[in-house]
């Protein structure tokens, strides 16, 4: 029943910055968000596409999706009302549209409608996406929790360059789900109530949602294991065996979703050696020295025990992984599982096959080329952990590192101005994690085009991080644009992973889940990595 | 006059001390600086301590207050008040005891007032801790006090903070602290050295009449053999830590029997006794041991009037007085006054007054430690007003000065060798050696040993400090030298030696002093110039024995008049307690100094002489 | 105070003053302590490693979260390296980043105070600089510092060397404003009184003044700007590793493993037990050690 | 004195600007990026756009120049405006909107002011209550008992930092006694005994965890400055007067011991404005430094700017008002 169950505590230790996903992108804000508004169609916690605010999922054989892929048509559900009473129209899903791609908005989802050329309403209750050209995967705008329905009426004055003035809008959309804002602090915590317009009547069963936000992962998750204040937090990257010993406590436990995140150790195929100055790791630097050779980098992967980094860094919240593309499981290939078991003597043979000789100093040389890499990350204990033991493994096949990490806002933070961002990658092997939305990887494979090498012609902004250049991957990822077919997707997308792990564009470690702490007290909780964590909150209760 | 009971035994004693033996920690050991001490003051009555400087004189009477620092400090004995063991009284009733029953006025009154209090507020606090007071009667309280002891403007002055102050007002202030309270006793520690001769008389007569109204028991530690002559009813001889003596008044000074006490007696200094000499005249020595005398030689230095060193035209020092919060200027001190002098090499010119007119400040002002208003100083060749940093650096190497407070001129944390020692090293005159080599060879003139070296300021006597300070003035062998009350502190021996130590500097390095006392007697008889200052202006001016001998502007012939004399017998005498209203330098803001204007009586003799002042002067 | 008074006992022979000093010193048993638990430490930190000779980066995951044992004296952490092969590598850093920083703030802080403190003209513009420098926000400062040297100084000296002196340059140059404040309020202070006034007319040059009389005058404060700086220095590091700003994660430092160990109290409170109490210990020494110098140039307070 | 702190007050002008600036230019400089936060499938075209969004893509000089009129104008006016519900101009003024929320500025601030006043402010007061006795009495009985475990207590609390201590407090007094929540609830209104106990019981943690850090350093100076004065002759006057000995301790030592203490907490007022960023952190108390530090490592420079300069402004009057006090405590200290 309705609004019975009391508060439901939620900590996110990174704070909710605003309401409006489409002004930031970042997932907290999207979580949040998604208490209040919704999309048209969400992934379950399978990744299976379910209807939301529609009757069904259009598609090719139920006519929603018209045949040469360049249209798809959403019935939406009657009787929706936003909870302002107000009804529910295609009206704001057109607007929604045109929000975000309004010139001067800074809209963050603007991908979502990438190659949308038109939406507009059939009637009322109908909503035709028209695309440009043909979209072998059309579910991309108004679907899963990037791109939820924003009510026309409340933004209707916000479009474009006046979208940031609109505070109490943006702090507050007036939405369909189970939730209304009641008091929004930025940055610190918000306050929801049970929606008193919700399609069922008998949710949410909480009157009352408390988002707080701030401090740590392992506080955070003291607070739901030790001390019992809080009934849900996000994002439980913390050691293993802190984590083990507070689920002892009995009050609660981490559950894990897996999506499509990778913990991956880029190798650089340009030469990023300081000396070149503006042109390192650049197509004019020349190849890496030591890395331009394929059994450096696969010495380097093999010598790897993922299973120790996973049990040290990860626990249940990780599985060792040799694919790019570790998920859905229509893609998981097993063609590199060699990786998945450590083999420093293997790794030590390839090398002097190859031809690299240990020095005095126990370092391998050849050429006057020694190995020994620049090996930077982002500043995360996690992170550093693995770095010692990854720095340990490659010592013991002879190659030398040395340890680097960057503030995560700067690594992350692509300054054309800092030297220290992934992207410039002026390092010879970086560490970080990497994903794709939803469950297509068809963009994701696309990053590793030749044309997308992040250099200073494009203000180093390509996400082919590795430099990695392969005009047949190309021609693989081009396929896949074209082909409709499921089955035949997959098989594609999962060649195109085999090939950037086996010629070592980069070291797959880590496929990782998203761990939360629950409560034992919560029931209905259902996690899923594909969408937002939160997005059955109105199923969730209290434990009687 | 009722001071007829006198003597000890006649009441029962307020004070009374046996064995009294005060020791300090030294290295590993204690020392003792004072031993086996006896002696009892009765109400009424005043024991005066006199000796040797650093003979132990302070440490009795902060023993007595049980005031020395507790852990390097040991008394032993017995210490009575009115029949009550002081040494064992716990801290709290120490503390009752204390400013109540018995006050104290400490020697050195710029290190012993809080520097950050307004003086009004100290001397209420001595009300207000031991009686029930408001803080308005306090205060009306504390400002008959200050006018009792002649700080003119009392009113204005009230807050004022230390440093405002002269020396000899700050010591005033000491004395109104210490006789807020009334104590039943009081232990005055040199409490009129700073102090010119007019007003140190109209002090020992408010002391005297304290005694007579309240009872109050006096112990008084003093250098001055004609104050205790006049104030003492018995007299305790300290000589290096022991009481070689004790007896009335009258007949120590008349049969006293202990070599020493004769030393003591027969080099005092007495005004008058320069008639007829030209030049000044060294001081006997009496050999304490033998109490023999050497002769007195006079100073033969040549002075040439063409080309003085130090020359002084219309100096003009003010101090700008700020009131009220926002510290407009409310008013200035005008402490110097179109002051216009010059010094000769070879040559000493005293400058003498009342306490408060503007001697020290003159003193710093030619020195230039003090920014003078207005003016022209030369010192030795230089236009030292004009000077930048590197002159003035080289000028200071011609005039050294002698600071009237030696304790506050010396920095606390240096020892006293390298504090003499420094000046020399700074300016380069010789290496480190020679500069110890000197300082110890200074140090022993002045009557100091040279292992005093390795110790701090505060583990000196006043007097040792003040040798010190003498000490330090000489290591540049300066060309002049303002010495600022600089032999005030020493006891009449010690005072014959240094003043013939620089005499002696004189003769041999025709040396030039300017020198500020208060004690007529030493002028005389050091100084062959003589300049009288009133209210910041000089009133008279000529050589000493001109001055001394027909004596001009009205204030010269009152200082004259009130020179204490050596002789117990005048001890009854008794000034009347003066009325005359206590003129204040202090001006409201654009106030204008009238000109004034000097006569010649005789060569180099000018008296000032102004419409309206001489007039109410005559 | 039960010996007996030696009356007049002739001074003994005289002694230089840093005899002297370090004679008041040697009675002060706070400051030995102090100095032989400083001693010990760096003692320790530097010897150390040659005694107990596990490199402090090996990992042994197999002995990981161990408590002691006689292979590790002081346990494992959470990847298996020894914990007291890393306190003592991480002394080292912790130690000579803590005094070597400490020592220049406090140079410059002093510097700076005095010549505000004692040179009227330079007050204004000092304390304005001063006043700024409080104001600067310290991450983006730290950011930009980093970014506009780290590789030119990584260049010139290689990687741990490089790091050692931006570090040391930017804990120095963001920490030394408050000694710089409270020194120039004590000089303030004690230039007003006499004996700097005596010291001026006997011709000293200004340098020598501050030297020799102003600065022994302010030195208490200094010494506790001093101690509390060492702690601040050794704090101020790993906070900035684990910003991402200070030495790379092979190189433990004692502010940082009690970071890392923070975690773990429950499951292995070793980890943080013994690096609070090296810094601990470091600070307490340095403060005592301090209160000895203090004490011993203070003539009045003479023997304890 | 009036001419001076008027002086002062006048040249903090142009000194604040100065200050703006470079911090400003500061900022631009930091390698952060607004965008750095965002998930990485957010491809750069639309980071760009996001760039473009904020105004990013202005000259470094326009940007500058418009936050100072925001700051200055705009930002004043608005006030102004709310205060005496006049309407000044169209209304339409821009305000400083921070980048990660795209909500004014101040309003931030403002939100975030109680609780830190609460926590850090009142961490601090304590501080300085607590901190003056205890150096007193340390000193005045210097290597007593009492003085020994003090020394070894601010010692120690001073040199294991926040991160420590409040982990430490949380496992013992949240975790285990269950005494005090590990989490402060920033909508918690105070409106009775009971919400008050409550309000009580969450800022015991973070407060002790910065009262011991701050009693520690300013109990240092209190005691090493009273250690100066104590055996000054004029304590000695003033116990030959029979002046009680804590008002010997506390008028006369005390107040010529204050110049560094006085130093000491002005510097120190400031802060409680820009936070305790570490102790806010843990007990996610959310404050104007948990503002600060999560606004800097979003690159969030409207935020950043605007929040670093109204420190700078407090820093500039605190000292201000330090070197005032300077010349009230000590007469002999003249500014003229
Ligand atoms: N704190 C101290 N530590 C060691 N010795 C001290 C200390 N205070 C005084 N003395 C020594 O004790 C002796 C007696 O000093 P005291 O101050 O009593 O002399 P005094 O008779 O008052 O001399 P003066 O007339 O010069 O003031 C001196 O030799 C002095 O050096
Ligand atoms: N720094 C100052 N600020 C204000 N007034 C001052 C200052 N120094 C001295 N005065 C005042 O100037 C006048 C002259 O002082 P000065 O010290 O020159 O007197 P003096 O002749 O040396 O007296 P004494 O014989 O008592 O030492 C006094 O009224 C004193 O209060
Ligand atoms: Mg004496
Ligand atoms: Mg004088
Ligand atoms: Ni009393």
């Amino acid at each position: 029943e309705r609004a019975t169950d009391g508060d439901l505590k939620i900590l996110f230790w990174q704070a909710v910055s605003t309401l409006n996903p489409y002004l930031s992108g970042g997932t907290k804000e999207i979580y949040s968000s998604s208490l209040t508004i919704e999309p048209l169609a969400r992934y379950d916690q399978t990744g299976t596409l379910t209807p939301w605010l529609v009757t069904e999922i259009p598609t090719v054989d139920n006519g929603g999706v018209a045949k040469d892929m360049t249209s798809i048509t959403w019935k939406l559900k009657p009787g929706v009302k936003w909870s302002d009473g107000t009804p529910f129209t295609a009206e704001d899903v057109i607007f929604t549209w045109q929000y975000c791609t309004a010139p001067d908005g800074g809209c963050a989802q603007k991908a979502q409608y990438e190659g949308v050329k038109s939406v507009e309403a059939l009637d009322p209750t109908t909503v035709k996406v028209t695309f440009t050209e043909p979209k072998y995967y059309p579910y991309s705008a108004f679907v899963g929790a990037q791109s939820p329905i924003i009510q026309k009426a409340q933004f209707k004055d916000c479009v474009g360059a006046k979208a940031p003035g609109c505070t109490s809008a943006n702090f507050g959309p007036i939405g369909t789900g189970p939730f209304v804002v009641k008091e929004f602090k930025p940055n610190d915590v918000v306050t929801y109530v049970a929606n008193p317009n919700y399609r069922d009547a008998a949710k949410p069963a909480f009157a009352s949602v408390t988002l707080k936000g701030g401090g740590d992962a392992p506080s955070a998750a003291r607070a739901v294991l030790e001390t019992g204040e809080f009934d849900y937090a996000w994002n439980m990257q913390v050691e293993p065996e802190v984590l083990a010993t507070m689920i002892a406590k009995g009050k609660g436990k981490i559950e894990t979703a897996f999506g499509t995140q990778v913990e991956r150790i880029n190798l650089n195929w340009f030469n990023p050696d300081p000396a070149l100055g503006d042109k390192r790791s650049t197509k004019e630097a020349g190849p890496h020295p030591a890395l331009k050779d394929p059994a450096v980098r696969k010495a380097l992967s093999m010598a790897i025990d993922r299973e120790v980094i996973d049990e040290v860094g990860y626990g249940e919240a990780g599985k060792p992984t040799c694919n790019i593309v570790p998920a859905p499981d229509i893609y998981i290939s097993t063609t590199n599982d060699w990786c998945l078991k450590q083999d420093i003597d293997g790794a030590n043979k390839l090398l002097d096959e190859a031809g690299w000789k240990k020095g005095s100093d126990g370092i391998r040389a050849k050429d006057g080329v020694k190995l020994s890499f620049l090996y930077q990350t982002s500043t995360n204990s996690v992170r550093q952990g693995t770095q010692a033991l990854v720095k340990d493994w490659w010592q013991q096949i002879g190659v030398a590192s040395e340890l680097r990490n960057v503030a995560a806002s700067v690594f992350f933070g692509g300054d054309p101005a800092s030297p220290d961002t992934f992207q410039k990658f002026y390092a010879d092997v970086e560490m970080y994690t990497n994903n794709f939305d939803g469950t297509d990887p068809e963009k994701y494979l696309a990053e590793w085009l030749c044309d997308k090498i992040p250099s200073p012609a494009n203000g180093w902004q390509g996400q082919n991080i590795p430099r990695y250049c392969n005009p047949d991957y190309d021609k693989i990822v081009a396929e896949l644009a074209k082909t409709g077919d499921l089955a035949k997707r997959a098989e594609l997308a999962k060649k195109a992973n085999d090939m950037l792990t086996a010629e070592g564009a980069h070291i797959p470690l880590i496929h990782r889940g998203q761990p939360s702490a629950i409560s034992n007290t919560l029931a209905g909780v259902n996690m899923n990595a594909w969408d937002s964590e939160l997005w059955n909150a109105a199923d969730w209760s209290r434990k009687k | 006059m009722a001071s007829g009971t006198i003597g000890s035994g006649a009441a029962e004693p307020v004070l009374s001390v046996k064995g009294l033996t005060t020791s300090f920690r030294s290295g590993d050991g204690w020392k003792s600086v004072v031993r086996d001490m006896s002696f009892d003051v009765a109400p009424r009555e005043t024991v005066a301590i006199v000796g040797e400087s650093g003979s132990g004189k302070s440490v009795t009477s902060l023993s007595i207050m049980r005031l020395l620092q507790k852990n390097v400090s040991r008394i032993e004995g017995s210490v009575k008040l009115a029949g009550r063991e002081l040494l064992t009284l716990s801290e709290e009733e120490m503390r009752h005891v204390r400013g109540k029953d018995i006050s104290m006025i400490f020697q050195e009154p710029m290190t012993s007032l809080n520097p950050i209090f307004p003086i009004g507020k100290q001397i209420a606090e001595a009300l207000t801790c031991h009686q029930d007071i408001s803080f308005k009667d306090a205060k009306a309280e504390v400002l008959r006090l200050l006018e009792k002891v002649r700080i003119p403007n009392a009113k204005g002055r009230f807050d004022e903070y230390p440093h405002q102050f002269s020396g000899g007002m700050r010591q005033r202030v000491m004395i109104a602290m210490a006789l807020a309270s009334k104590p039943r006793l009081l232990i005055a520690d040199e409490p009129t050295t700073a102090l010119d001769v007019t007003i140190q008389g109209q002090i020992l007569d408010l002391i005297k009449q304290l005694q007579e109204e309240e009872g109050m028991a006096v112990l008084f530690i003093t250098h001055d053999m004609g104050v205790v002559a006049e104030v003492a009813d018995r007299t305790i001889v300290m000589f290096r830590g022991d009481v070689v003596e004790t007896g009335t008044t009258d007949d120590i000074f008349n049969r006293g029997h202990h070599p020493y006490t004769r030393a003591l007696l027969s080099a005092v200094p007495k005004l008058g006794s320069m008639k007829g000499e030209k030049a000044p005249l060294r001081f006997p020595i009496v050999d304490v041991a033998t109490g023999s005398m050497s002769e007195a030689k006079p100073v033969l230095t040549t002075i040439s009037a063409t080309t003085p060193i130090v020359e002084v035209k219309n100096l003009t020092t003010r101090f700008t007085i700020r009131s009220g919060l926002l510290g407009r200027p409310s008013g200035a001190v005008h402490a110097v006054e179109d002051v216009s002098f010059s010094l000769s090499p070879g040559e000493t010119l005293s400058l003498v007054g009342e306490s408060g007119c503007g001697k020290s400040t003159t003193g710093r002002s030619i020195t230039r430690l003090i920014e003078p208003t207005s003016g022209y100083v030369n010192v030795d060749g230089f236009d030292t007003l004009t000077l930048g940093k590197a002159e003035l650096r080289t000028m200071r190497r011609s005039i050294q000065m002698i600071f009237q407070d030696p304790f506050a001129s010396l920095n606390p944390r240096m020892t006293v060798g390298s504090a003499v020692m420094e000046p020399f090293i700074e300016h380069g005159l010789g290496s480190k050696s020679d500069a110890r080599d000197k300082a110890a060879d200074l140090l022993k003139k002045v009557g100091l040993s040279g292992d005093m070296m390795k110790r701090y300021p505060h583990e000196f006597s006043g007097g040792q400090r003040q040798r010190v300070a003498i000490a330090r003035s000489l290591m540049l062998d300066p060309k002049v030298i303002v010495a600022d009350e600089a032999v005030s502190a020493l006891d009449v021996s010690i005072k014959a030696q240094v003043c013939n130590l620089l005499m002696d500097l004189q003769e041999s390095l025709n040396l030039a002093y300017l020198f500020i006392s208060h004690d007529m007697a030493v002028v005389e008889r050091v100084s062959h110039r003589v300049a009288v200052m009133y209210l910041g202006e000089i009133v008279e001016i000529g050589p000493r024995e001109a001055l001394f001998e027909n004596p001009q502007h009205p204030y010269t012939r009152k200082l004259m008049a009130a020179v204490p004399v050596p002789d117990p017998a005048r001890r009854h005498l008794r000034r009347n307690l003066s009325t005359d209203e206590i003129k204040s330098p202090i001006r409201p803001v654009g106030y204008v100094a009238p000109k004034r204007s000097y006569i010649e009586i005789s060569p180099g003799h000018l008296v000032q002489v102004t419409e309206g002042e001489a007039a109410l002067a005559a | 105070m039960t010996d007996a008074t030696t009356a007049a006992a002739p001074q003994p022979p005289a002694r230089s003053l840093t005899r002297e000093i370090w004679g008041q010193f040697r009675k002060h048993t706070g400051g030995l302590i102090g100095l032989c638990v400083f001693i010990f430490i760096v003692l320790a930190v530097f010897v150390g490693p040659y005694i107990h000779t596990i490199d402090p980066n090996k990992i042994d995951i197999r002995a990981k979260n161990q408590g002691p044992s006689v292979l590790h004296p002081l346990g494992t952490d959470n990847l298996g390296h020894d914990m007291l092969a890393q306190i003592l590598a991480g002394g080292r850093i912790s130690l000579a980043v803590g005094i070597t920083a400490m020592l220049l703030s406090l140079v410059l802080g002093t510097l700076v105070g005095v010549i505000s403190g004692y040179i009227k003209k330079l007050d204004g513009p000092l304390m304005r600089l001063t006043d700024l420098f409080l104001a600067l926000p310290l991450l983006p400062l730290l950011l930009v510092i980093i970014m506009l040297f780290r590789d030119t100084l990584r260049a010139a000296f290689g990687p741990e060397t490089g790091i050692f002196i931006l570090i040391v340059f930017v804990i120095g140059i963001t920490s030394w404003m408050h000694t710089a404040r409270i020194v120039r309020g004590d000089v303030l202070a004690v230039k007003s009184q006499e004996f700097i006034l005596a010291a001026k007319s006997s011709g000293m040059r200004e340098w020598r003044i501050v030297l020799r009389h102003i600065l022994p005058n302010v030195m208490s404060s200094i010494m506790v700007s001093a101690t509390l700086g060492i702690a601040s220095a050794i704090i101020t590091e790993s906070a900035l590793s684990f910003l991402g700003l200070g030495f790379p994660s092979d190189f433990p430092t004692w502010g940082r493993l009690l970071f890392d160990g923070a975690n773990f109290l429950q499951i292995n409170p070793s980890r943080v037990i013994w690096p609070g109490l090296a810094i601990s210990l470091t600070v307490l020494s340095v403060n005592y050690l301090g209160d000895a110098v203090r004490d011993a140039l203070d003539p009045r307070m003479l023997k304890r | 004195m009036f001419n001076y702190t008027l002086r002062r007050l006048l040249f903090a002008i142009p000194t604040l600007l100065v200050i703006s600036f470079i911090i400003f230019a500061l900022l631009d400089l930091a390698p952060n990026d607004p965008t750095g936060e965002l998930p990485l499938t957010i491809p750069p075209e639309v980071r760009e756009q996001i760039r473009a969004s904020l105004g990013l893509d202005q000259p470094f000089f326009i940007r500058y120049l418009l936050w100072m009129q925001q700051f200055f104008i705009n930002e004043p006016l608005n006030l102004l405006e709310k205060m005496t519900g006049w309407q000044i101009g169209d209304g339409s003024r821009m305000r400083i909107l921070s980048w990660a929320t795209r909500s004014p500025v101040v309003d931030l601030i403002v939100e975030r002011l109680p609780q830190t006043l609460w926590v850090v402010g009142l961490s601090y007061l304590l501080a300085v209550i607590i901190s003056i006795p205890i150096g007193v009495i340390s000193a005045y009985k210097q290597y007593s008992i009492f003085d020994q475990i003090g020394t070894f207590v601010s010692m120690v609390g001073f040199s294991v930092p926040t991160f420590f201590t409040g982990v430490v407090l949380i496992v013992i007094f949240s975790s285990w006694l269950q005494w005090f929540p590990s989490v402060y609830d920033t909508n918690h209104q105070v409106t009775d005994f009971a919400s008050l106990m409550f309000q009580i019981k969450q800022m015991a943690l973070p407060v002790i965890v910065l009262t011991l850090y701050n009693t520690s350093q300013i109990a240092r100076f209190v005691r090493a400055s009273m250690l100066d004065n104590l055996n000054q002759d004029y304590v000695r006057t003033a116990r030959a007067k029979g002046v009680k000995e804590n008002i010997i301790l506390l008028v006369h030592v005390l107040r010529n011991s204050l110049i560094p203490v006085v130093t000491v907490i002005a510097l120190g007022v400031p802060t409680i404005f820009s936070g305790a960023i570490i102790t806010e952190q843990i007990f996610r108390v959310n404050g104007l430094g948990q503002l600060l530090i999560t606004a800097i490592q979003g690159a969030d420079i409207p935020l950043v700017q605007t929040l670093t300069f109204i420190f700078a402004v407090l820093i500039v009057l605190f000292n201000l008002i330090a070197d005032v006090l300077y010349g009230i405590l000590d007469p002999r200290i003249r500014y003229d």
